[in-house]
């Protein structure tokens, strides 16, 4: 091969084209190359020092849930077919890819209620990040109004990307553990390009989704942006039907794994009236040149490897095996199943609530309808009945105030609930939670 | 007339048989199926899922949801058993060219080899299973893990501090650049422009415009790199950055890297790595010591995590110690005295030590988050794999087979017959991929690149980026990767060769090829005009 | 001459370009490839292992091993890298048809979908890894699953003792067999003949003579039945066992089957039954209450094993009291005393006590191993999920379902322009499948079974069992399986009128089909008459 | 549908087809169905009742091994169209399983130095007894003399078979270690149609292949078998260049799974002149009707489907996938990589037989070559020692007596290297295995 380059050796390749100061004259420092069995035993020692929901009874959630995701998921995420070819710039040779696109815009419309969804972006928070951006887009404006109740993250995610373009993020209080209706209307005014709320929020409470679509639109107009739990959606109304302009979410929920946070996948969905600024990938149908019915990316103008610096957002690379999940998931549930799903939720989610709410030392944050998750305030320090429950085996949730850093939200404990804790596991909390609680209020009041 | 007009008026119906029923013709029937969508299938009733037994009290949904806020109609997802959709998508699947068949020399998208055992290890359980609000002491493995890949991006690098979270190369641009506003914020700047060669990829400008930034474009200069009197002219004091891929989307190394930083730094601008291109300097030079501040890595291109199609994928970010202070939350941090001591097993055990490797949020400078948790930890298990799997030495051997494969493919097509027609477009050696100019093969046989490409299709190989970089005309992007074979790269040689050689006799095959794909060229521009973007249901 | 004359003289080349390079045509390249084995890819050197580090003494070969003992040369094995290995195999898959991807109805085969739970349930590593001289002590879960596994297999087959230590249904066929003889020889008897029906799988035969029996031969009657004239004739004292497919391989249920059980056991000799094809009665009938001894299971049709191209499967056996004692070992058992009482943790992890759960090789009229170890395990694994998932009424419907779809597609093909054709062999209605004959077909259309196999195949379906039975002319055995929807089953309908109408108007498309898959037909004789069984190396 | 058939309900057609007496008219005893998660759990639950070699230090062998088994296999074999197709009756779409099969046979060919290779059996032991038939078939004779170091389950199966056929099994001892020459040839006589030793032989030893084998054909010229192990022919001289006419073994070394004993396959090669009475599958090369290469099964003369009670063998379903694994497993060691492990093999089982040998109470049971196991005699209970030592997480190897029954294997101790024990695993074994020795021939002295 050096031959038919012309050089004498692979080092003339660098050398010729590399300057001498820019060089490493060295070799890295890193660890020697290892046999493919004794990387998999290290990172095999790494996994065994994690305890993962497979290691202890667990009602984490907060953004990302333990929910079952079918063997046939894996199956197809793992075929080469799907695995390794890359986007589908050539649509000839990746009709797979594009077909699957378009059953996931069309599972996400058709989910959210709404006209029009992309092929997915990042994930949760980074979606309402986009969400806003979009918005400034829309309609020129540079603030952003939202509620307490969405997750932190996504609070802090758009802080993060709205100081970029210089826009203001403004938070407005929960009232009864739902949106404060008044403040809402009242913190939204001309200026304001999208009004962003949680549905169900941080807390686990249904919003009045309607209404605070109704009152934005009222007060000014803005883009009105749901982030949504897209596995609550067999049960709670759609946004597309309660004057949502924009749905994104976290995709996880659907067919994809915890992976400690990440890969998963954002959904984007809006009214048709957005569809030429969404940002990521959209795929069309049309047909071949002999009439064959076939997919092709498209609207692709939006896009920054045509539009460059006016593009409407700078993704490239993002999330497409793990759409592919949640569009097999769906297609899994079905039409019936995520109904079941959702109201096996909502019972089961109730019964916790109702359980734990009756414990000495532990009452419910608020009274609204919840349906997967929701919140506790408890007389005792969070993380020391956390410590407690932890060892005994139960992980109970998710300490609010550790996540969020709100003061009010000290003493707040998140529980959240799958399909995957049953009965006798929710008691088996229960009794872990109340005993420490009580543990805790006894040491608290014996000092 | 072309020899294969027959062929190309009704080949959908010439290669069915006389009932339309089958083909007697070599068409695989499954490939050449019309296109029907997992909502055109299944019956009513039909499903996959069997929900878990109601073990609480049944109580009316009503109650516990009131009815104005709840849904009124299911929504109309498929209805489907197992099979049907394991069919279906296995069936769709094979619609797909992939990697693991075939060439696929994607210039800029370093389609590397994608070890199955980093499938593996990622979906160990105490990986995949593992929570992101897991407490730090409870997730010691996954914090080792990113604390190590952290260490070893550094190193290769050169930059002191990296943040994991960005979820790719795009998205670490968009932290790249607003860390440079932190950074002048900081110092009590404000400036407003961002520079970029015209070289550069489309998210680089598109991200400086996302973060607030004008883009001002840098011209390129004979040899290929950055125009330095152009520099020169545009660099002052409202210049907040340069982003760079080095060597760049010409696959050339840019010689005069260092005084560009000079140049750079001399205006108080940071100066920013696209590292989509590393996979050509791994071990044989670092970012960090060509004068960056700010390094984005691509996992899913130089540490080969599958592309799924278009992602996942991770895009963290290295940087130097005065951009270190702006690096998002949280930031994974070893306590140093515990890394020193020996640690018991009951001190790992004891609730109130604090771990050794830990999750930082007490940055007061930070530009905050990015996304929620910790990033894509699915991509960082199998890039920590691949690095444990290399070493330092592998990843050097990497590099340098990338560019030895590089500049044997170029030199391939510097035979006699594809040099005419598809000149390098700047420089003689390259280093890890190449750019050649379809220009003269358009004047000369009337055909495009595009025409090219698709007729590479009908050859079973994945043809090479098109049309970028934007400057040189009708572009032709080749990125072969280091896990390819001579014989391939011999094969893809003979290929444009062959194509060439018929398209002199007959450029009409080539301009209505592919024709062995399951469907041929797709109306776009049809698609783009009156979208029809999801199907519709009755 | 034929409308397809012209592409069926050339099709390799009518499909290539001008140059040969790439086709022209529909073909997708590499599924028209030249086959080429692994050992002719790769070069010297090349590899993929990497030998983990030689941590002990390094001690000179020749210590070790005097050469005498050593091999002079290393096996000619391929020299191919990971990526490379790669696509070879996922390149040949490619050229399989199979279950995930179409309507699969091989008679006999039950080719029912197989859930992908089992394969992730059979890959924990508490399966996967254990090796099987584990104590039984720290096996518990294997063989409380086995146990359990053997408690099901019972029931549905109402027949109170289980080995599920043979390797297939045939392996399970020569354990019988061999049962048969222990159970004459401890009374004292040598037997020396085996009734076979003449619709009996070709394994019932074979077995019998390895098992050193001598077969005899039972005539069908006009239903499809034994006949039982033949039976009484042949039934004799010599005869030590009659073996069984009920429903048969004609996919009916013999209506004399307790008459022919009684006379069987009149003779002393014991009644065995292939169970290939009890996806057509479980949770409805049982070989138990039909009178039979013996009857072996294969995992791998009822019970949903993927076919592996081939295996592995399993053959359990279920067997009366009589048999019991002759079962090979080790058998799995449970201990009552343990079952009865609440097993404490400290009780388990006790060394001295013995495991609730353990294997029995204390059975001294076994007529011992067949085979190394436990079985199949693995399978045993997917089985009992499988059971698991349906439960007892699952399992039912699943036979339920399994009789629906043959019985209705059975109707389908009961229309007019088919029936004339290719008429039911015997009977009216059909259980889990149903045979029928192409003899009508040969005589009108001059087209064999085989050719109208071999045209399915250009219609997406794998074709059914030809020529078995063999007492059917032209015989075509299909089997539906209760996981196809009732749109595939009339797709496959449609496509078998298609094909009679395609070959009323021209016979010689099917003659020369298929068309349109990676190969053509083979020449089997030539393959037969000089074996080529291996890659010839240089 | 029932209209089309022509029925009222399904029970119809039942009823109108299976006697009543032999209906079963009640559900069968068996549990509810349940859903996927629930399955998963229980198994889960079941494997976690297993102490397989992830969770303990394992140095089992004694005919299955564990090897690293690479991650490409899994995914090869878990790809639909290797996993999920039946036997290759139709060749036009089967050409992937062919050429496997093809290529399978060629791998074994050359490991083996013998001619022809079919394309595997059902595993090891049933591999010996299905040599033994090929034997009878061939010369008609009905005795077998079998070397005492061939596996006990071979032998065992071996004599089940030949029960049937009424052949007779007579077992030749060991003399240090290897198969007693004299006593071979002495028992080898004009009745012997086969005559079936191990390489290496059950207590690991090296046995003098062409030496058994050139005894046997003096003395009477009986079909020579040997059971051989697959991993070891990268440094053990092939038995077609020892005079050995059919190897068979087990394949489960060779990338396949533990899983508790089964699936794995059976190698069986042979001789060119035992080609047509070969047992089980073959692929053969030829052309289609283009004059495309292909393959196709052949020689199905041979087979039960076409020979029926004349057929040269039962077996019908066997181990394709296992073979799968088997051949990629040999392509990634590729020709030097064979080489190597079993050179690194002989160098790990070197050292722990130099370390164990040395400790009191512990001796060599032979002093012959080994390759990747070897037998110690232990001055102590066999049973007590492995007690004490899986208490502290090692798992010392396989009970000799336990396993074969044989009086004269009291106190050996057969133990196992894998290339996945490194010399720090065996130091591990050297210190506990010691100490469990020492403590239990204290115990005995002090009783
Ligand atoms: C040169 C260059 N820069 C940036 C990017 C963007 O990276 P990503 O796709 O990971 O967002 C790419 C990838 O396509 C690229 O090739
Ligand atoms: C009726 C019948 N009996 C026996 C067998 C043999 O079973 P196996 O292939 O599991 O050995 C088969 C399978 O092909 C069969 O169809």
């Amino acid at each position: 091969m050096l031959a038919a380059i012309g050089v004498g050796s692979v080092q003339e390749i660098f050398d010729r084209q590399i300057p001498a100061p820019v060089r490493l004259g060295r070799p890295l420092q890193l660890p020697d190359g290892l046999p493919e069995q004794d990387v998999f035993e290290h990172l095999r020692a790494l996994a065994s020092r994690n305890t993962s929901a497979e290691d202890e009874l667990s009602f984490l959630g907060a953004g990302m849930y333990d929910h079952y995701v079918p063997a046939l998921i894996d199956m197809l995420t793992e075929r080469s077919e799907f695995l390794t070819p890359y986007t589908p710039y050539q649509p000839e040779i990746s009709q797979g890819t594009l077909q699957v696109m378009f059953e996931y815009q069309t599972a996400i419309a058709e989910l959210t209620g709404l006209a029009v969804s992309n092929a997915s972006v990042y994930e949760g928070p980074s979606a309402v990040a986009a969400a806003g951006y979009l918005a400034t887009l829309h309609n020129g404006r540079r603030r952003f109004v939202v509620s307490a109740g969405l997750h932190p993250h996504s609070i802090q995610t758009l802080r993060t990307n709205a100081h970029g373009y210089d826009a203001e993020v403004v938070e407005v209080p929960l009232r009864d553990g739902v949106t404060d209706l008044d403040a809402w209307s009242e913190a939204i005014d001309g200026d304001t390009s999208a009004a962003i709320f949680a549905q169900p929020n941080f807390y686990g409470a249904v919003e009045d989704a309607a209404a605070l679509s109704a009152a934005a639109k009222a007060a000014a107009d803005p883009v009105v942006v749901a982030q949504v739990d897209p596995i609550t959606l067999g049960v709670l109304a759609p946004p597309g039907d309660c004057g949502v302009d924009v749905a994104v979410g976290e995709g996880q929920p659907l067919g994809n794994r915890l992976d400690f946070g990440g890969p998963s996948f954002g959904l984007f969905a809006a009214r048709e009236e957005y569809l030429r600024r969404m940002p990521g990938r959209i795929a069309g149908e049309t047909v071949d040149v002999d009439g064959r019915r076939g997919f092709v990316l498209t609207l692709q103008t939006r896009e920054q490897h045509i539009r460059r610096e006016k593009a409407t957002s700078n993704i490239c690379t993002a999330q497409a095996l793990n759409a592919l999940a949640g569009v097999v998931y769906l297609a899994w549930l079905g039409r019936r199943g995520i109904v079941e799903l959702g109201e096996l939720l909502l019972a089961r989610t109730h019964y916790a609530r109702e359980q734990l709410g009756a414990f000495p030392g532990v009452e419910k944050l608020h009274e609204q309808p919840v349906v997967r998750e929701f919140a506790l305030r408890l007389d005792a320090d969070v993380a020391a009945v956390r410590r407690r429950c932890v060892e005994r085996g139960v992980n109970p949730g998710v300490d609010a105030h550790a996540l969020s850093g709100r003061e009010e939200d000290r003493g707040v404990l998140l529980v959240a609930i799958t399909e995957r804790r049953t009965r006798a596991d929710i008691d088996r909390l229960v009794e872990i939670l109340g005993a420490a609680v009580a543990s805790e209020r006894r040491e608290t009041v014996a000092v | 007339m072309s020899p294969l007009e027959e062929n190309r008026s009704e080949p959908g119906v010439a290669t069915r048989g006389p009932l339309g029923g089958a083909p007697t013709s070599a068409t695989p029937p499954m490939q050449r199926d019309v296109a029907r969508t997992i909502f055109q299938k299944g019956a009513p009733g039909r499903r996959a899922f069997v929900c878990p037994e109601l073990d609480v009290p049944a109580v009316d949904v009503g109650e516990l949801l009131p009815e104005r806020f709840r849904r009124a109609q299911p929504p109309r997802l498929p209805e489907v058993s197992e099979p049907e959709i394991v069919r279906h998508y296995v069936g769709i699947s094979k619609r797909n060219f992939d990697l693991d068949s075939g060439f696929y020399p994607l210039g800029s998208c370093t389609m590397k080899h994608n070890p199955r055992l980093h499938e593996r290890v990622a979906a160990l359980p105490g990986h995949a299973r593992l929570h992101p609000l897991q407490d730090p002491e409870h997730a010691q493995g996954a914090l080792e893990l990113m604390w190590n890949l952290q260490r070893a991006l550094s190193e290769i690098s050169g930059l002191p501090h990296v943040s994991l979270q960005p979820s790719a190369g795009s998205h670490g641009e968009l932290a790249g650049v607003l860390l440079t506003r932190a950074f002048h914020e900081d110092r009590g700047e404000t400036r407003h422009k961002v520079l970029t060669p015209d070289t550069a990829h489309g998210t680089n400008p598109a991200t400086v415009t996302m973060a607030g930034f004008e883009v001002v474009k840098l011209a390129t200069n004979a040899d290929g790199g950055i125009d330095i009197e152009d520099l020169r002219a545009k660099a002052d004091t409202d210049v907040a950055c340069l982003m760079l891929t080095n060597p760049n989307t010409l696959g050339l190394f840019d010689p005069n890297i260092t005084e560009i930083a000079e140049i750079v730094h001399g205006v108080g601008a940071t100066l920013y790595y696209d590292g989509a291109n590393l996979n050509a300097v791994m071990g044989l030079s670092r970012p960090g010591d060509m004068g960056f501040d700010i390094v984005h890595f691509n996992l899913h291109k130089s540490f080969t995590q599958p592309h799924g199609g278009g992602g996942p994928g991770a895009g963290p970010i290295a940087v130097s110690d005065r951009i270190a202070p702006f690096l998002p939350v949280p930031v994974v941090v070893r306590r140093e005295s515990e890394a020193d001591g020996v640690q018991t097993e009951g001190a790992r055990a004891g609730a109130e030590q604090a771990p050794e490797f830990d999750l930082d949020y007490e940055r007061p400078k930070s530009i905050g988050r990015l996304r929620g948790f910790q990033g894509n930890y699915g991509c960082f298990v199998r890039a920590y794999a691949y690095i444990c799997s290399l070493g330092g030495d592998g990843l050097r051997d990497a590099s340098e087979t990338a560019v030895l494969n590089a500049n044997y493919l170029l030199a391939r097509l510097k035979q006699r017959g594809v040099a005419e027609l598809l000149p390098l477009a700047y420089g003689e050696l390259c280093m890890h991929e190449f750019v050649l100019s379809g220009g003269p093969m358009k004047r000369a046989l009337e055909i495009k690149t595009l025409d090219l490409a698709k007729r590479l299709l009908d050859f079973g190989f994945h043809p090479p980026t098109v049309y970028f970089p934007l400057l040189v005309d009708e572009a032709l992007m080749v990125e072969p990767t280091e896990t390819e074979t001579k014989e391939t790269l011999d094969a893809f040689a003979d290929a444009i060769a062959a194509i060439l050689e018929e398209a002199a006799a007959d450029p009409e095959i080539a301009r209505s090829a592919p024709y062995s794909t399951p469907v041929r060229r797709l109306d776009e521009v049809a698609a783009a005009k009156r979208p029809v973007i999801r199907e519709v249901m009755a």
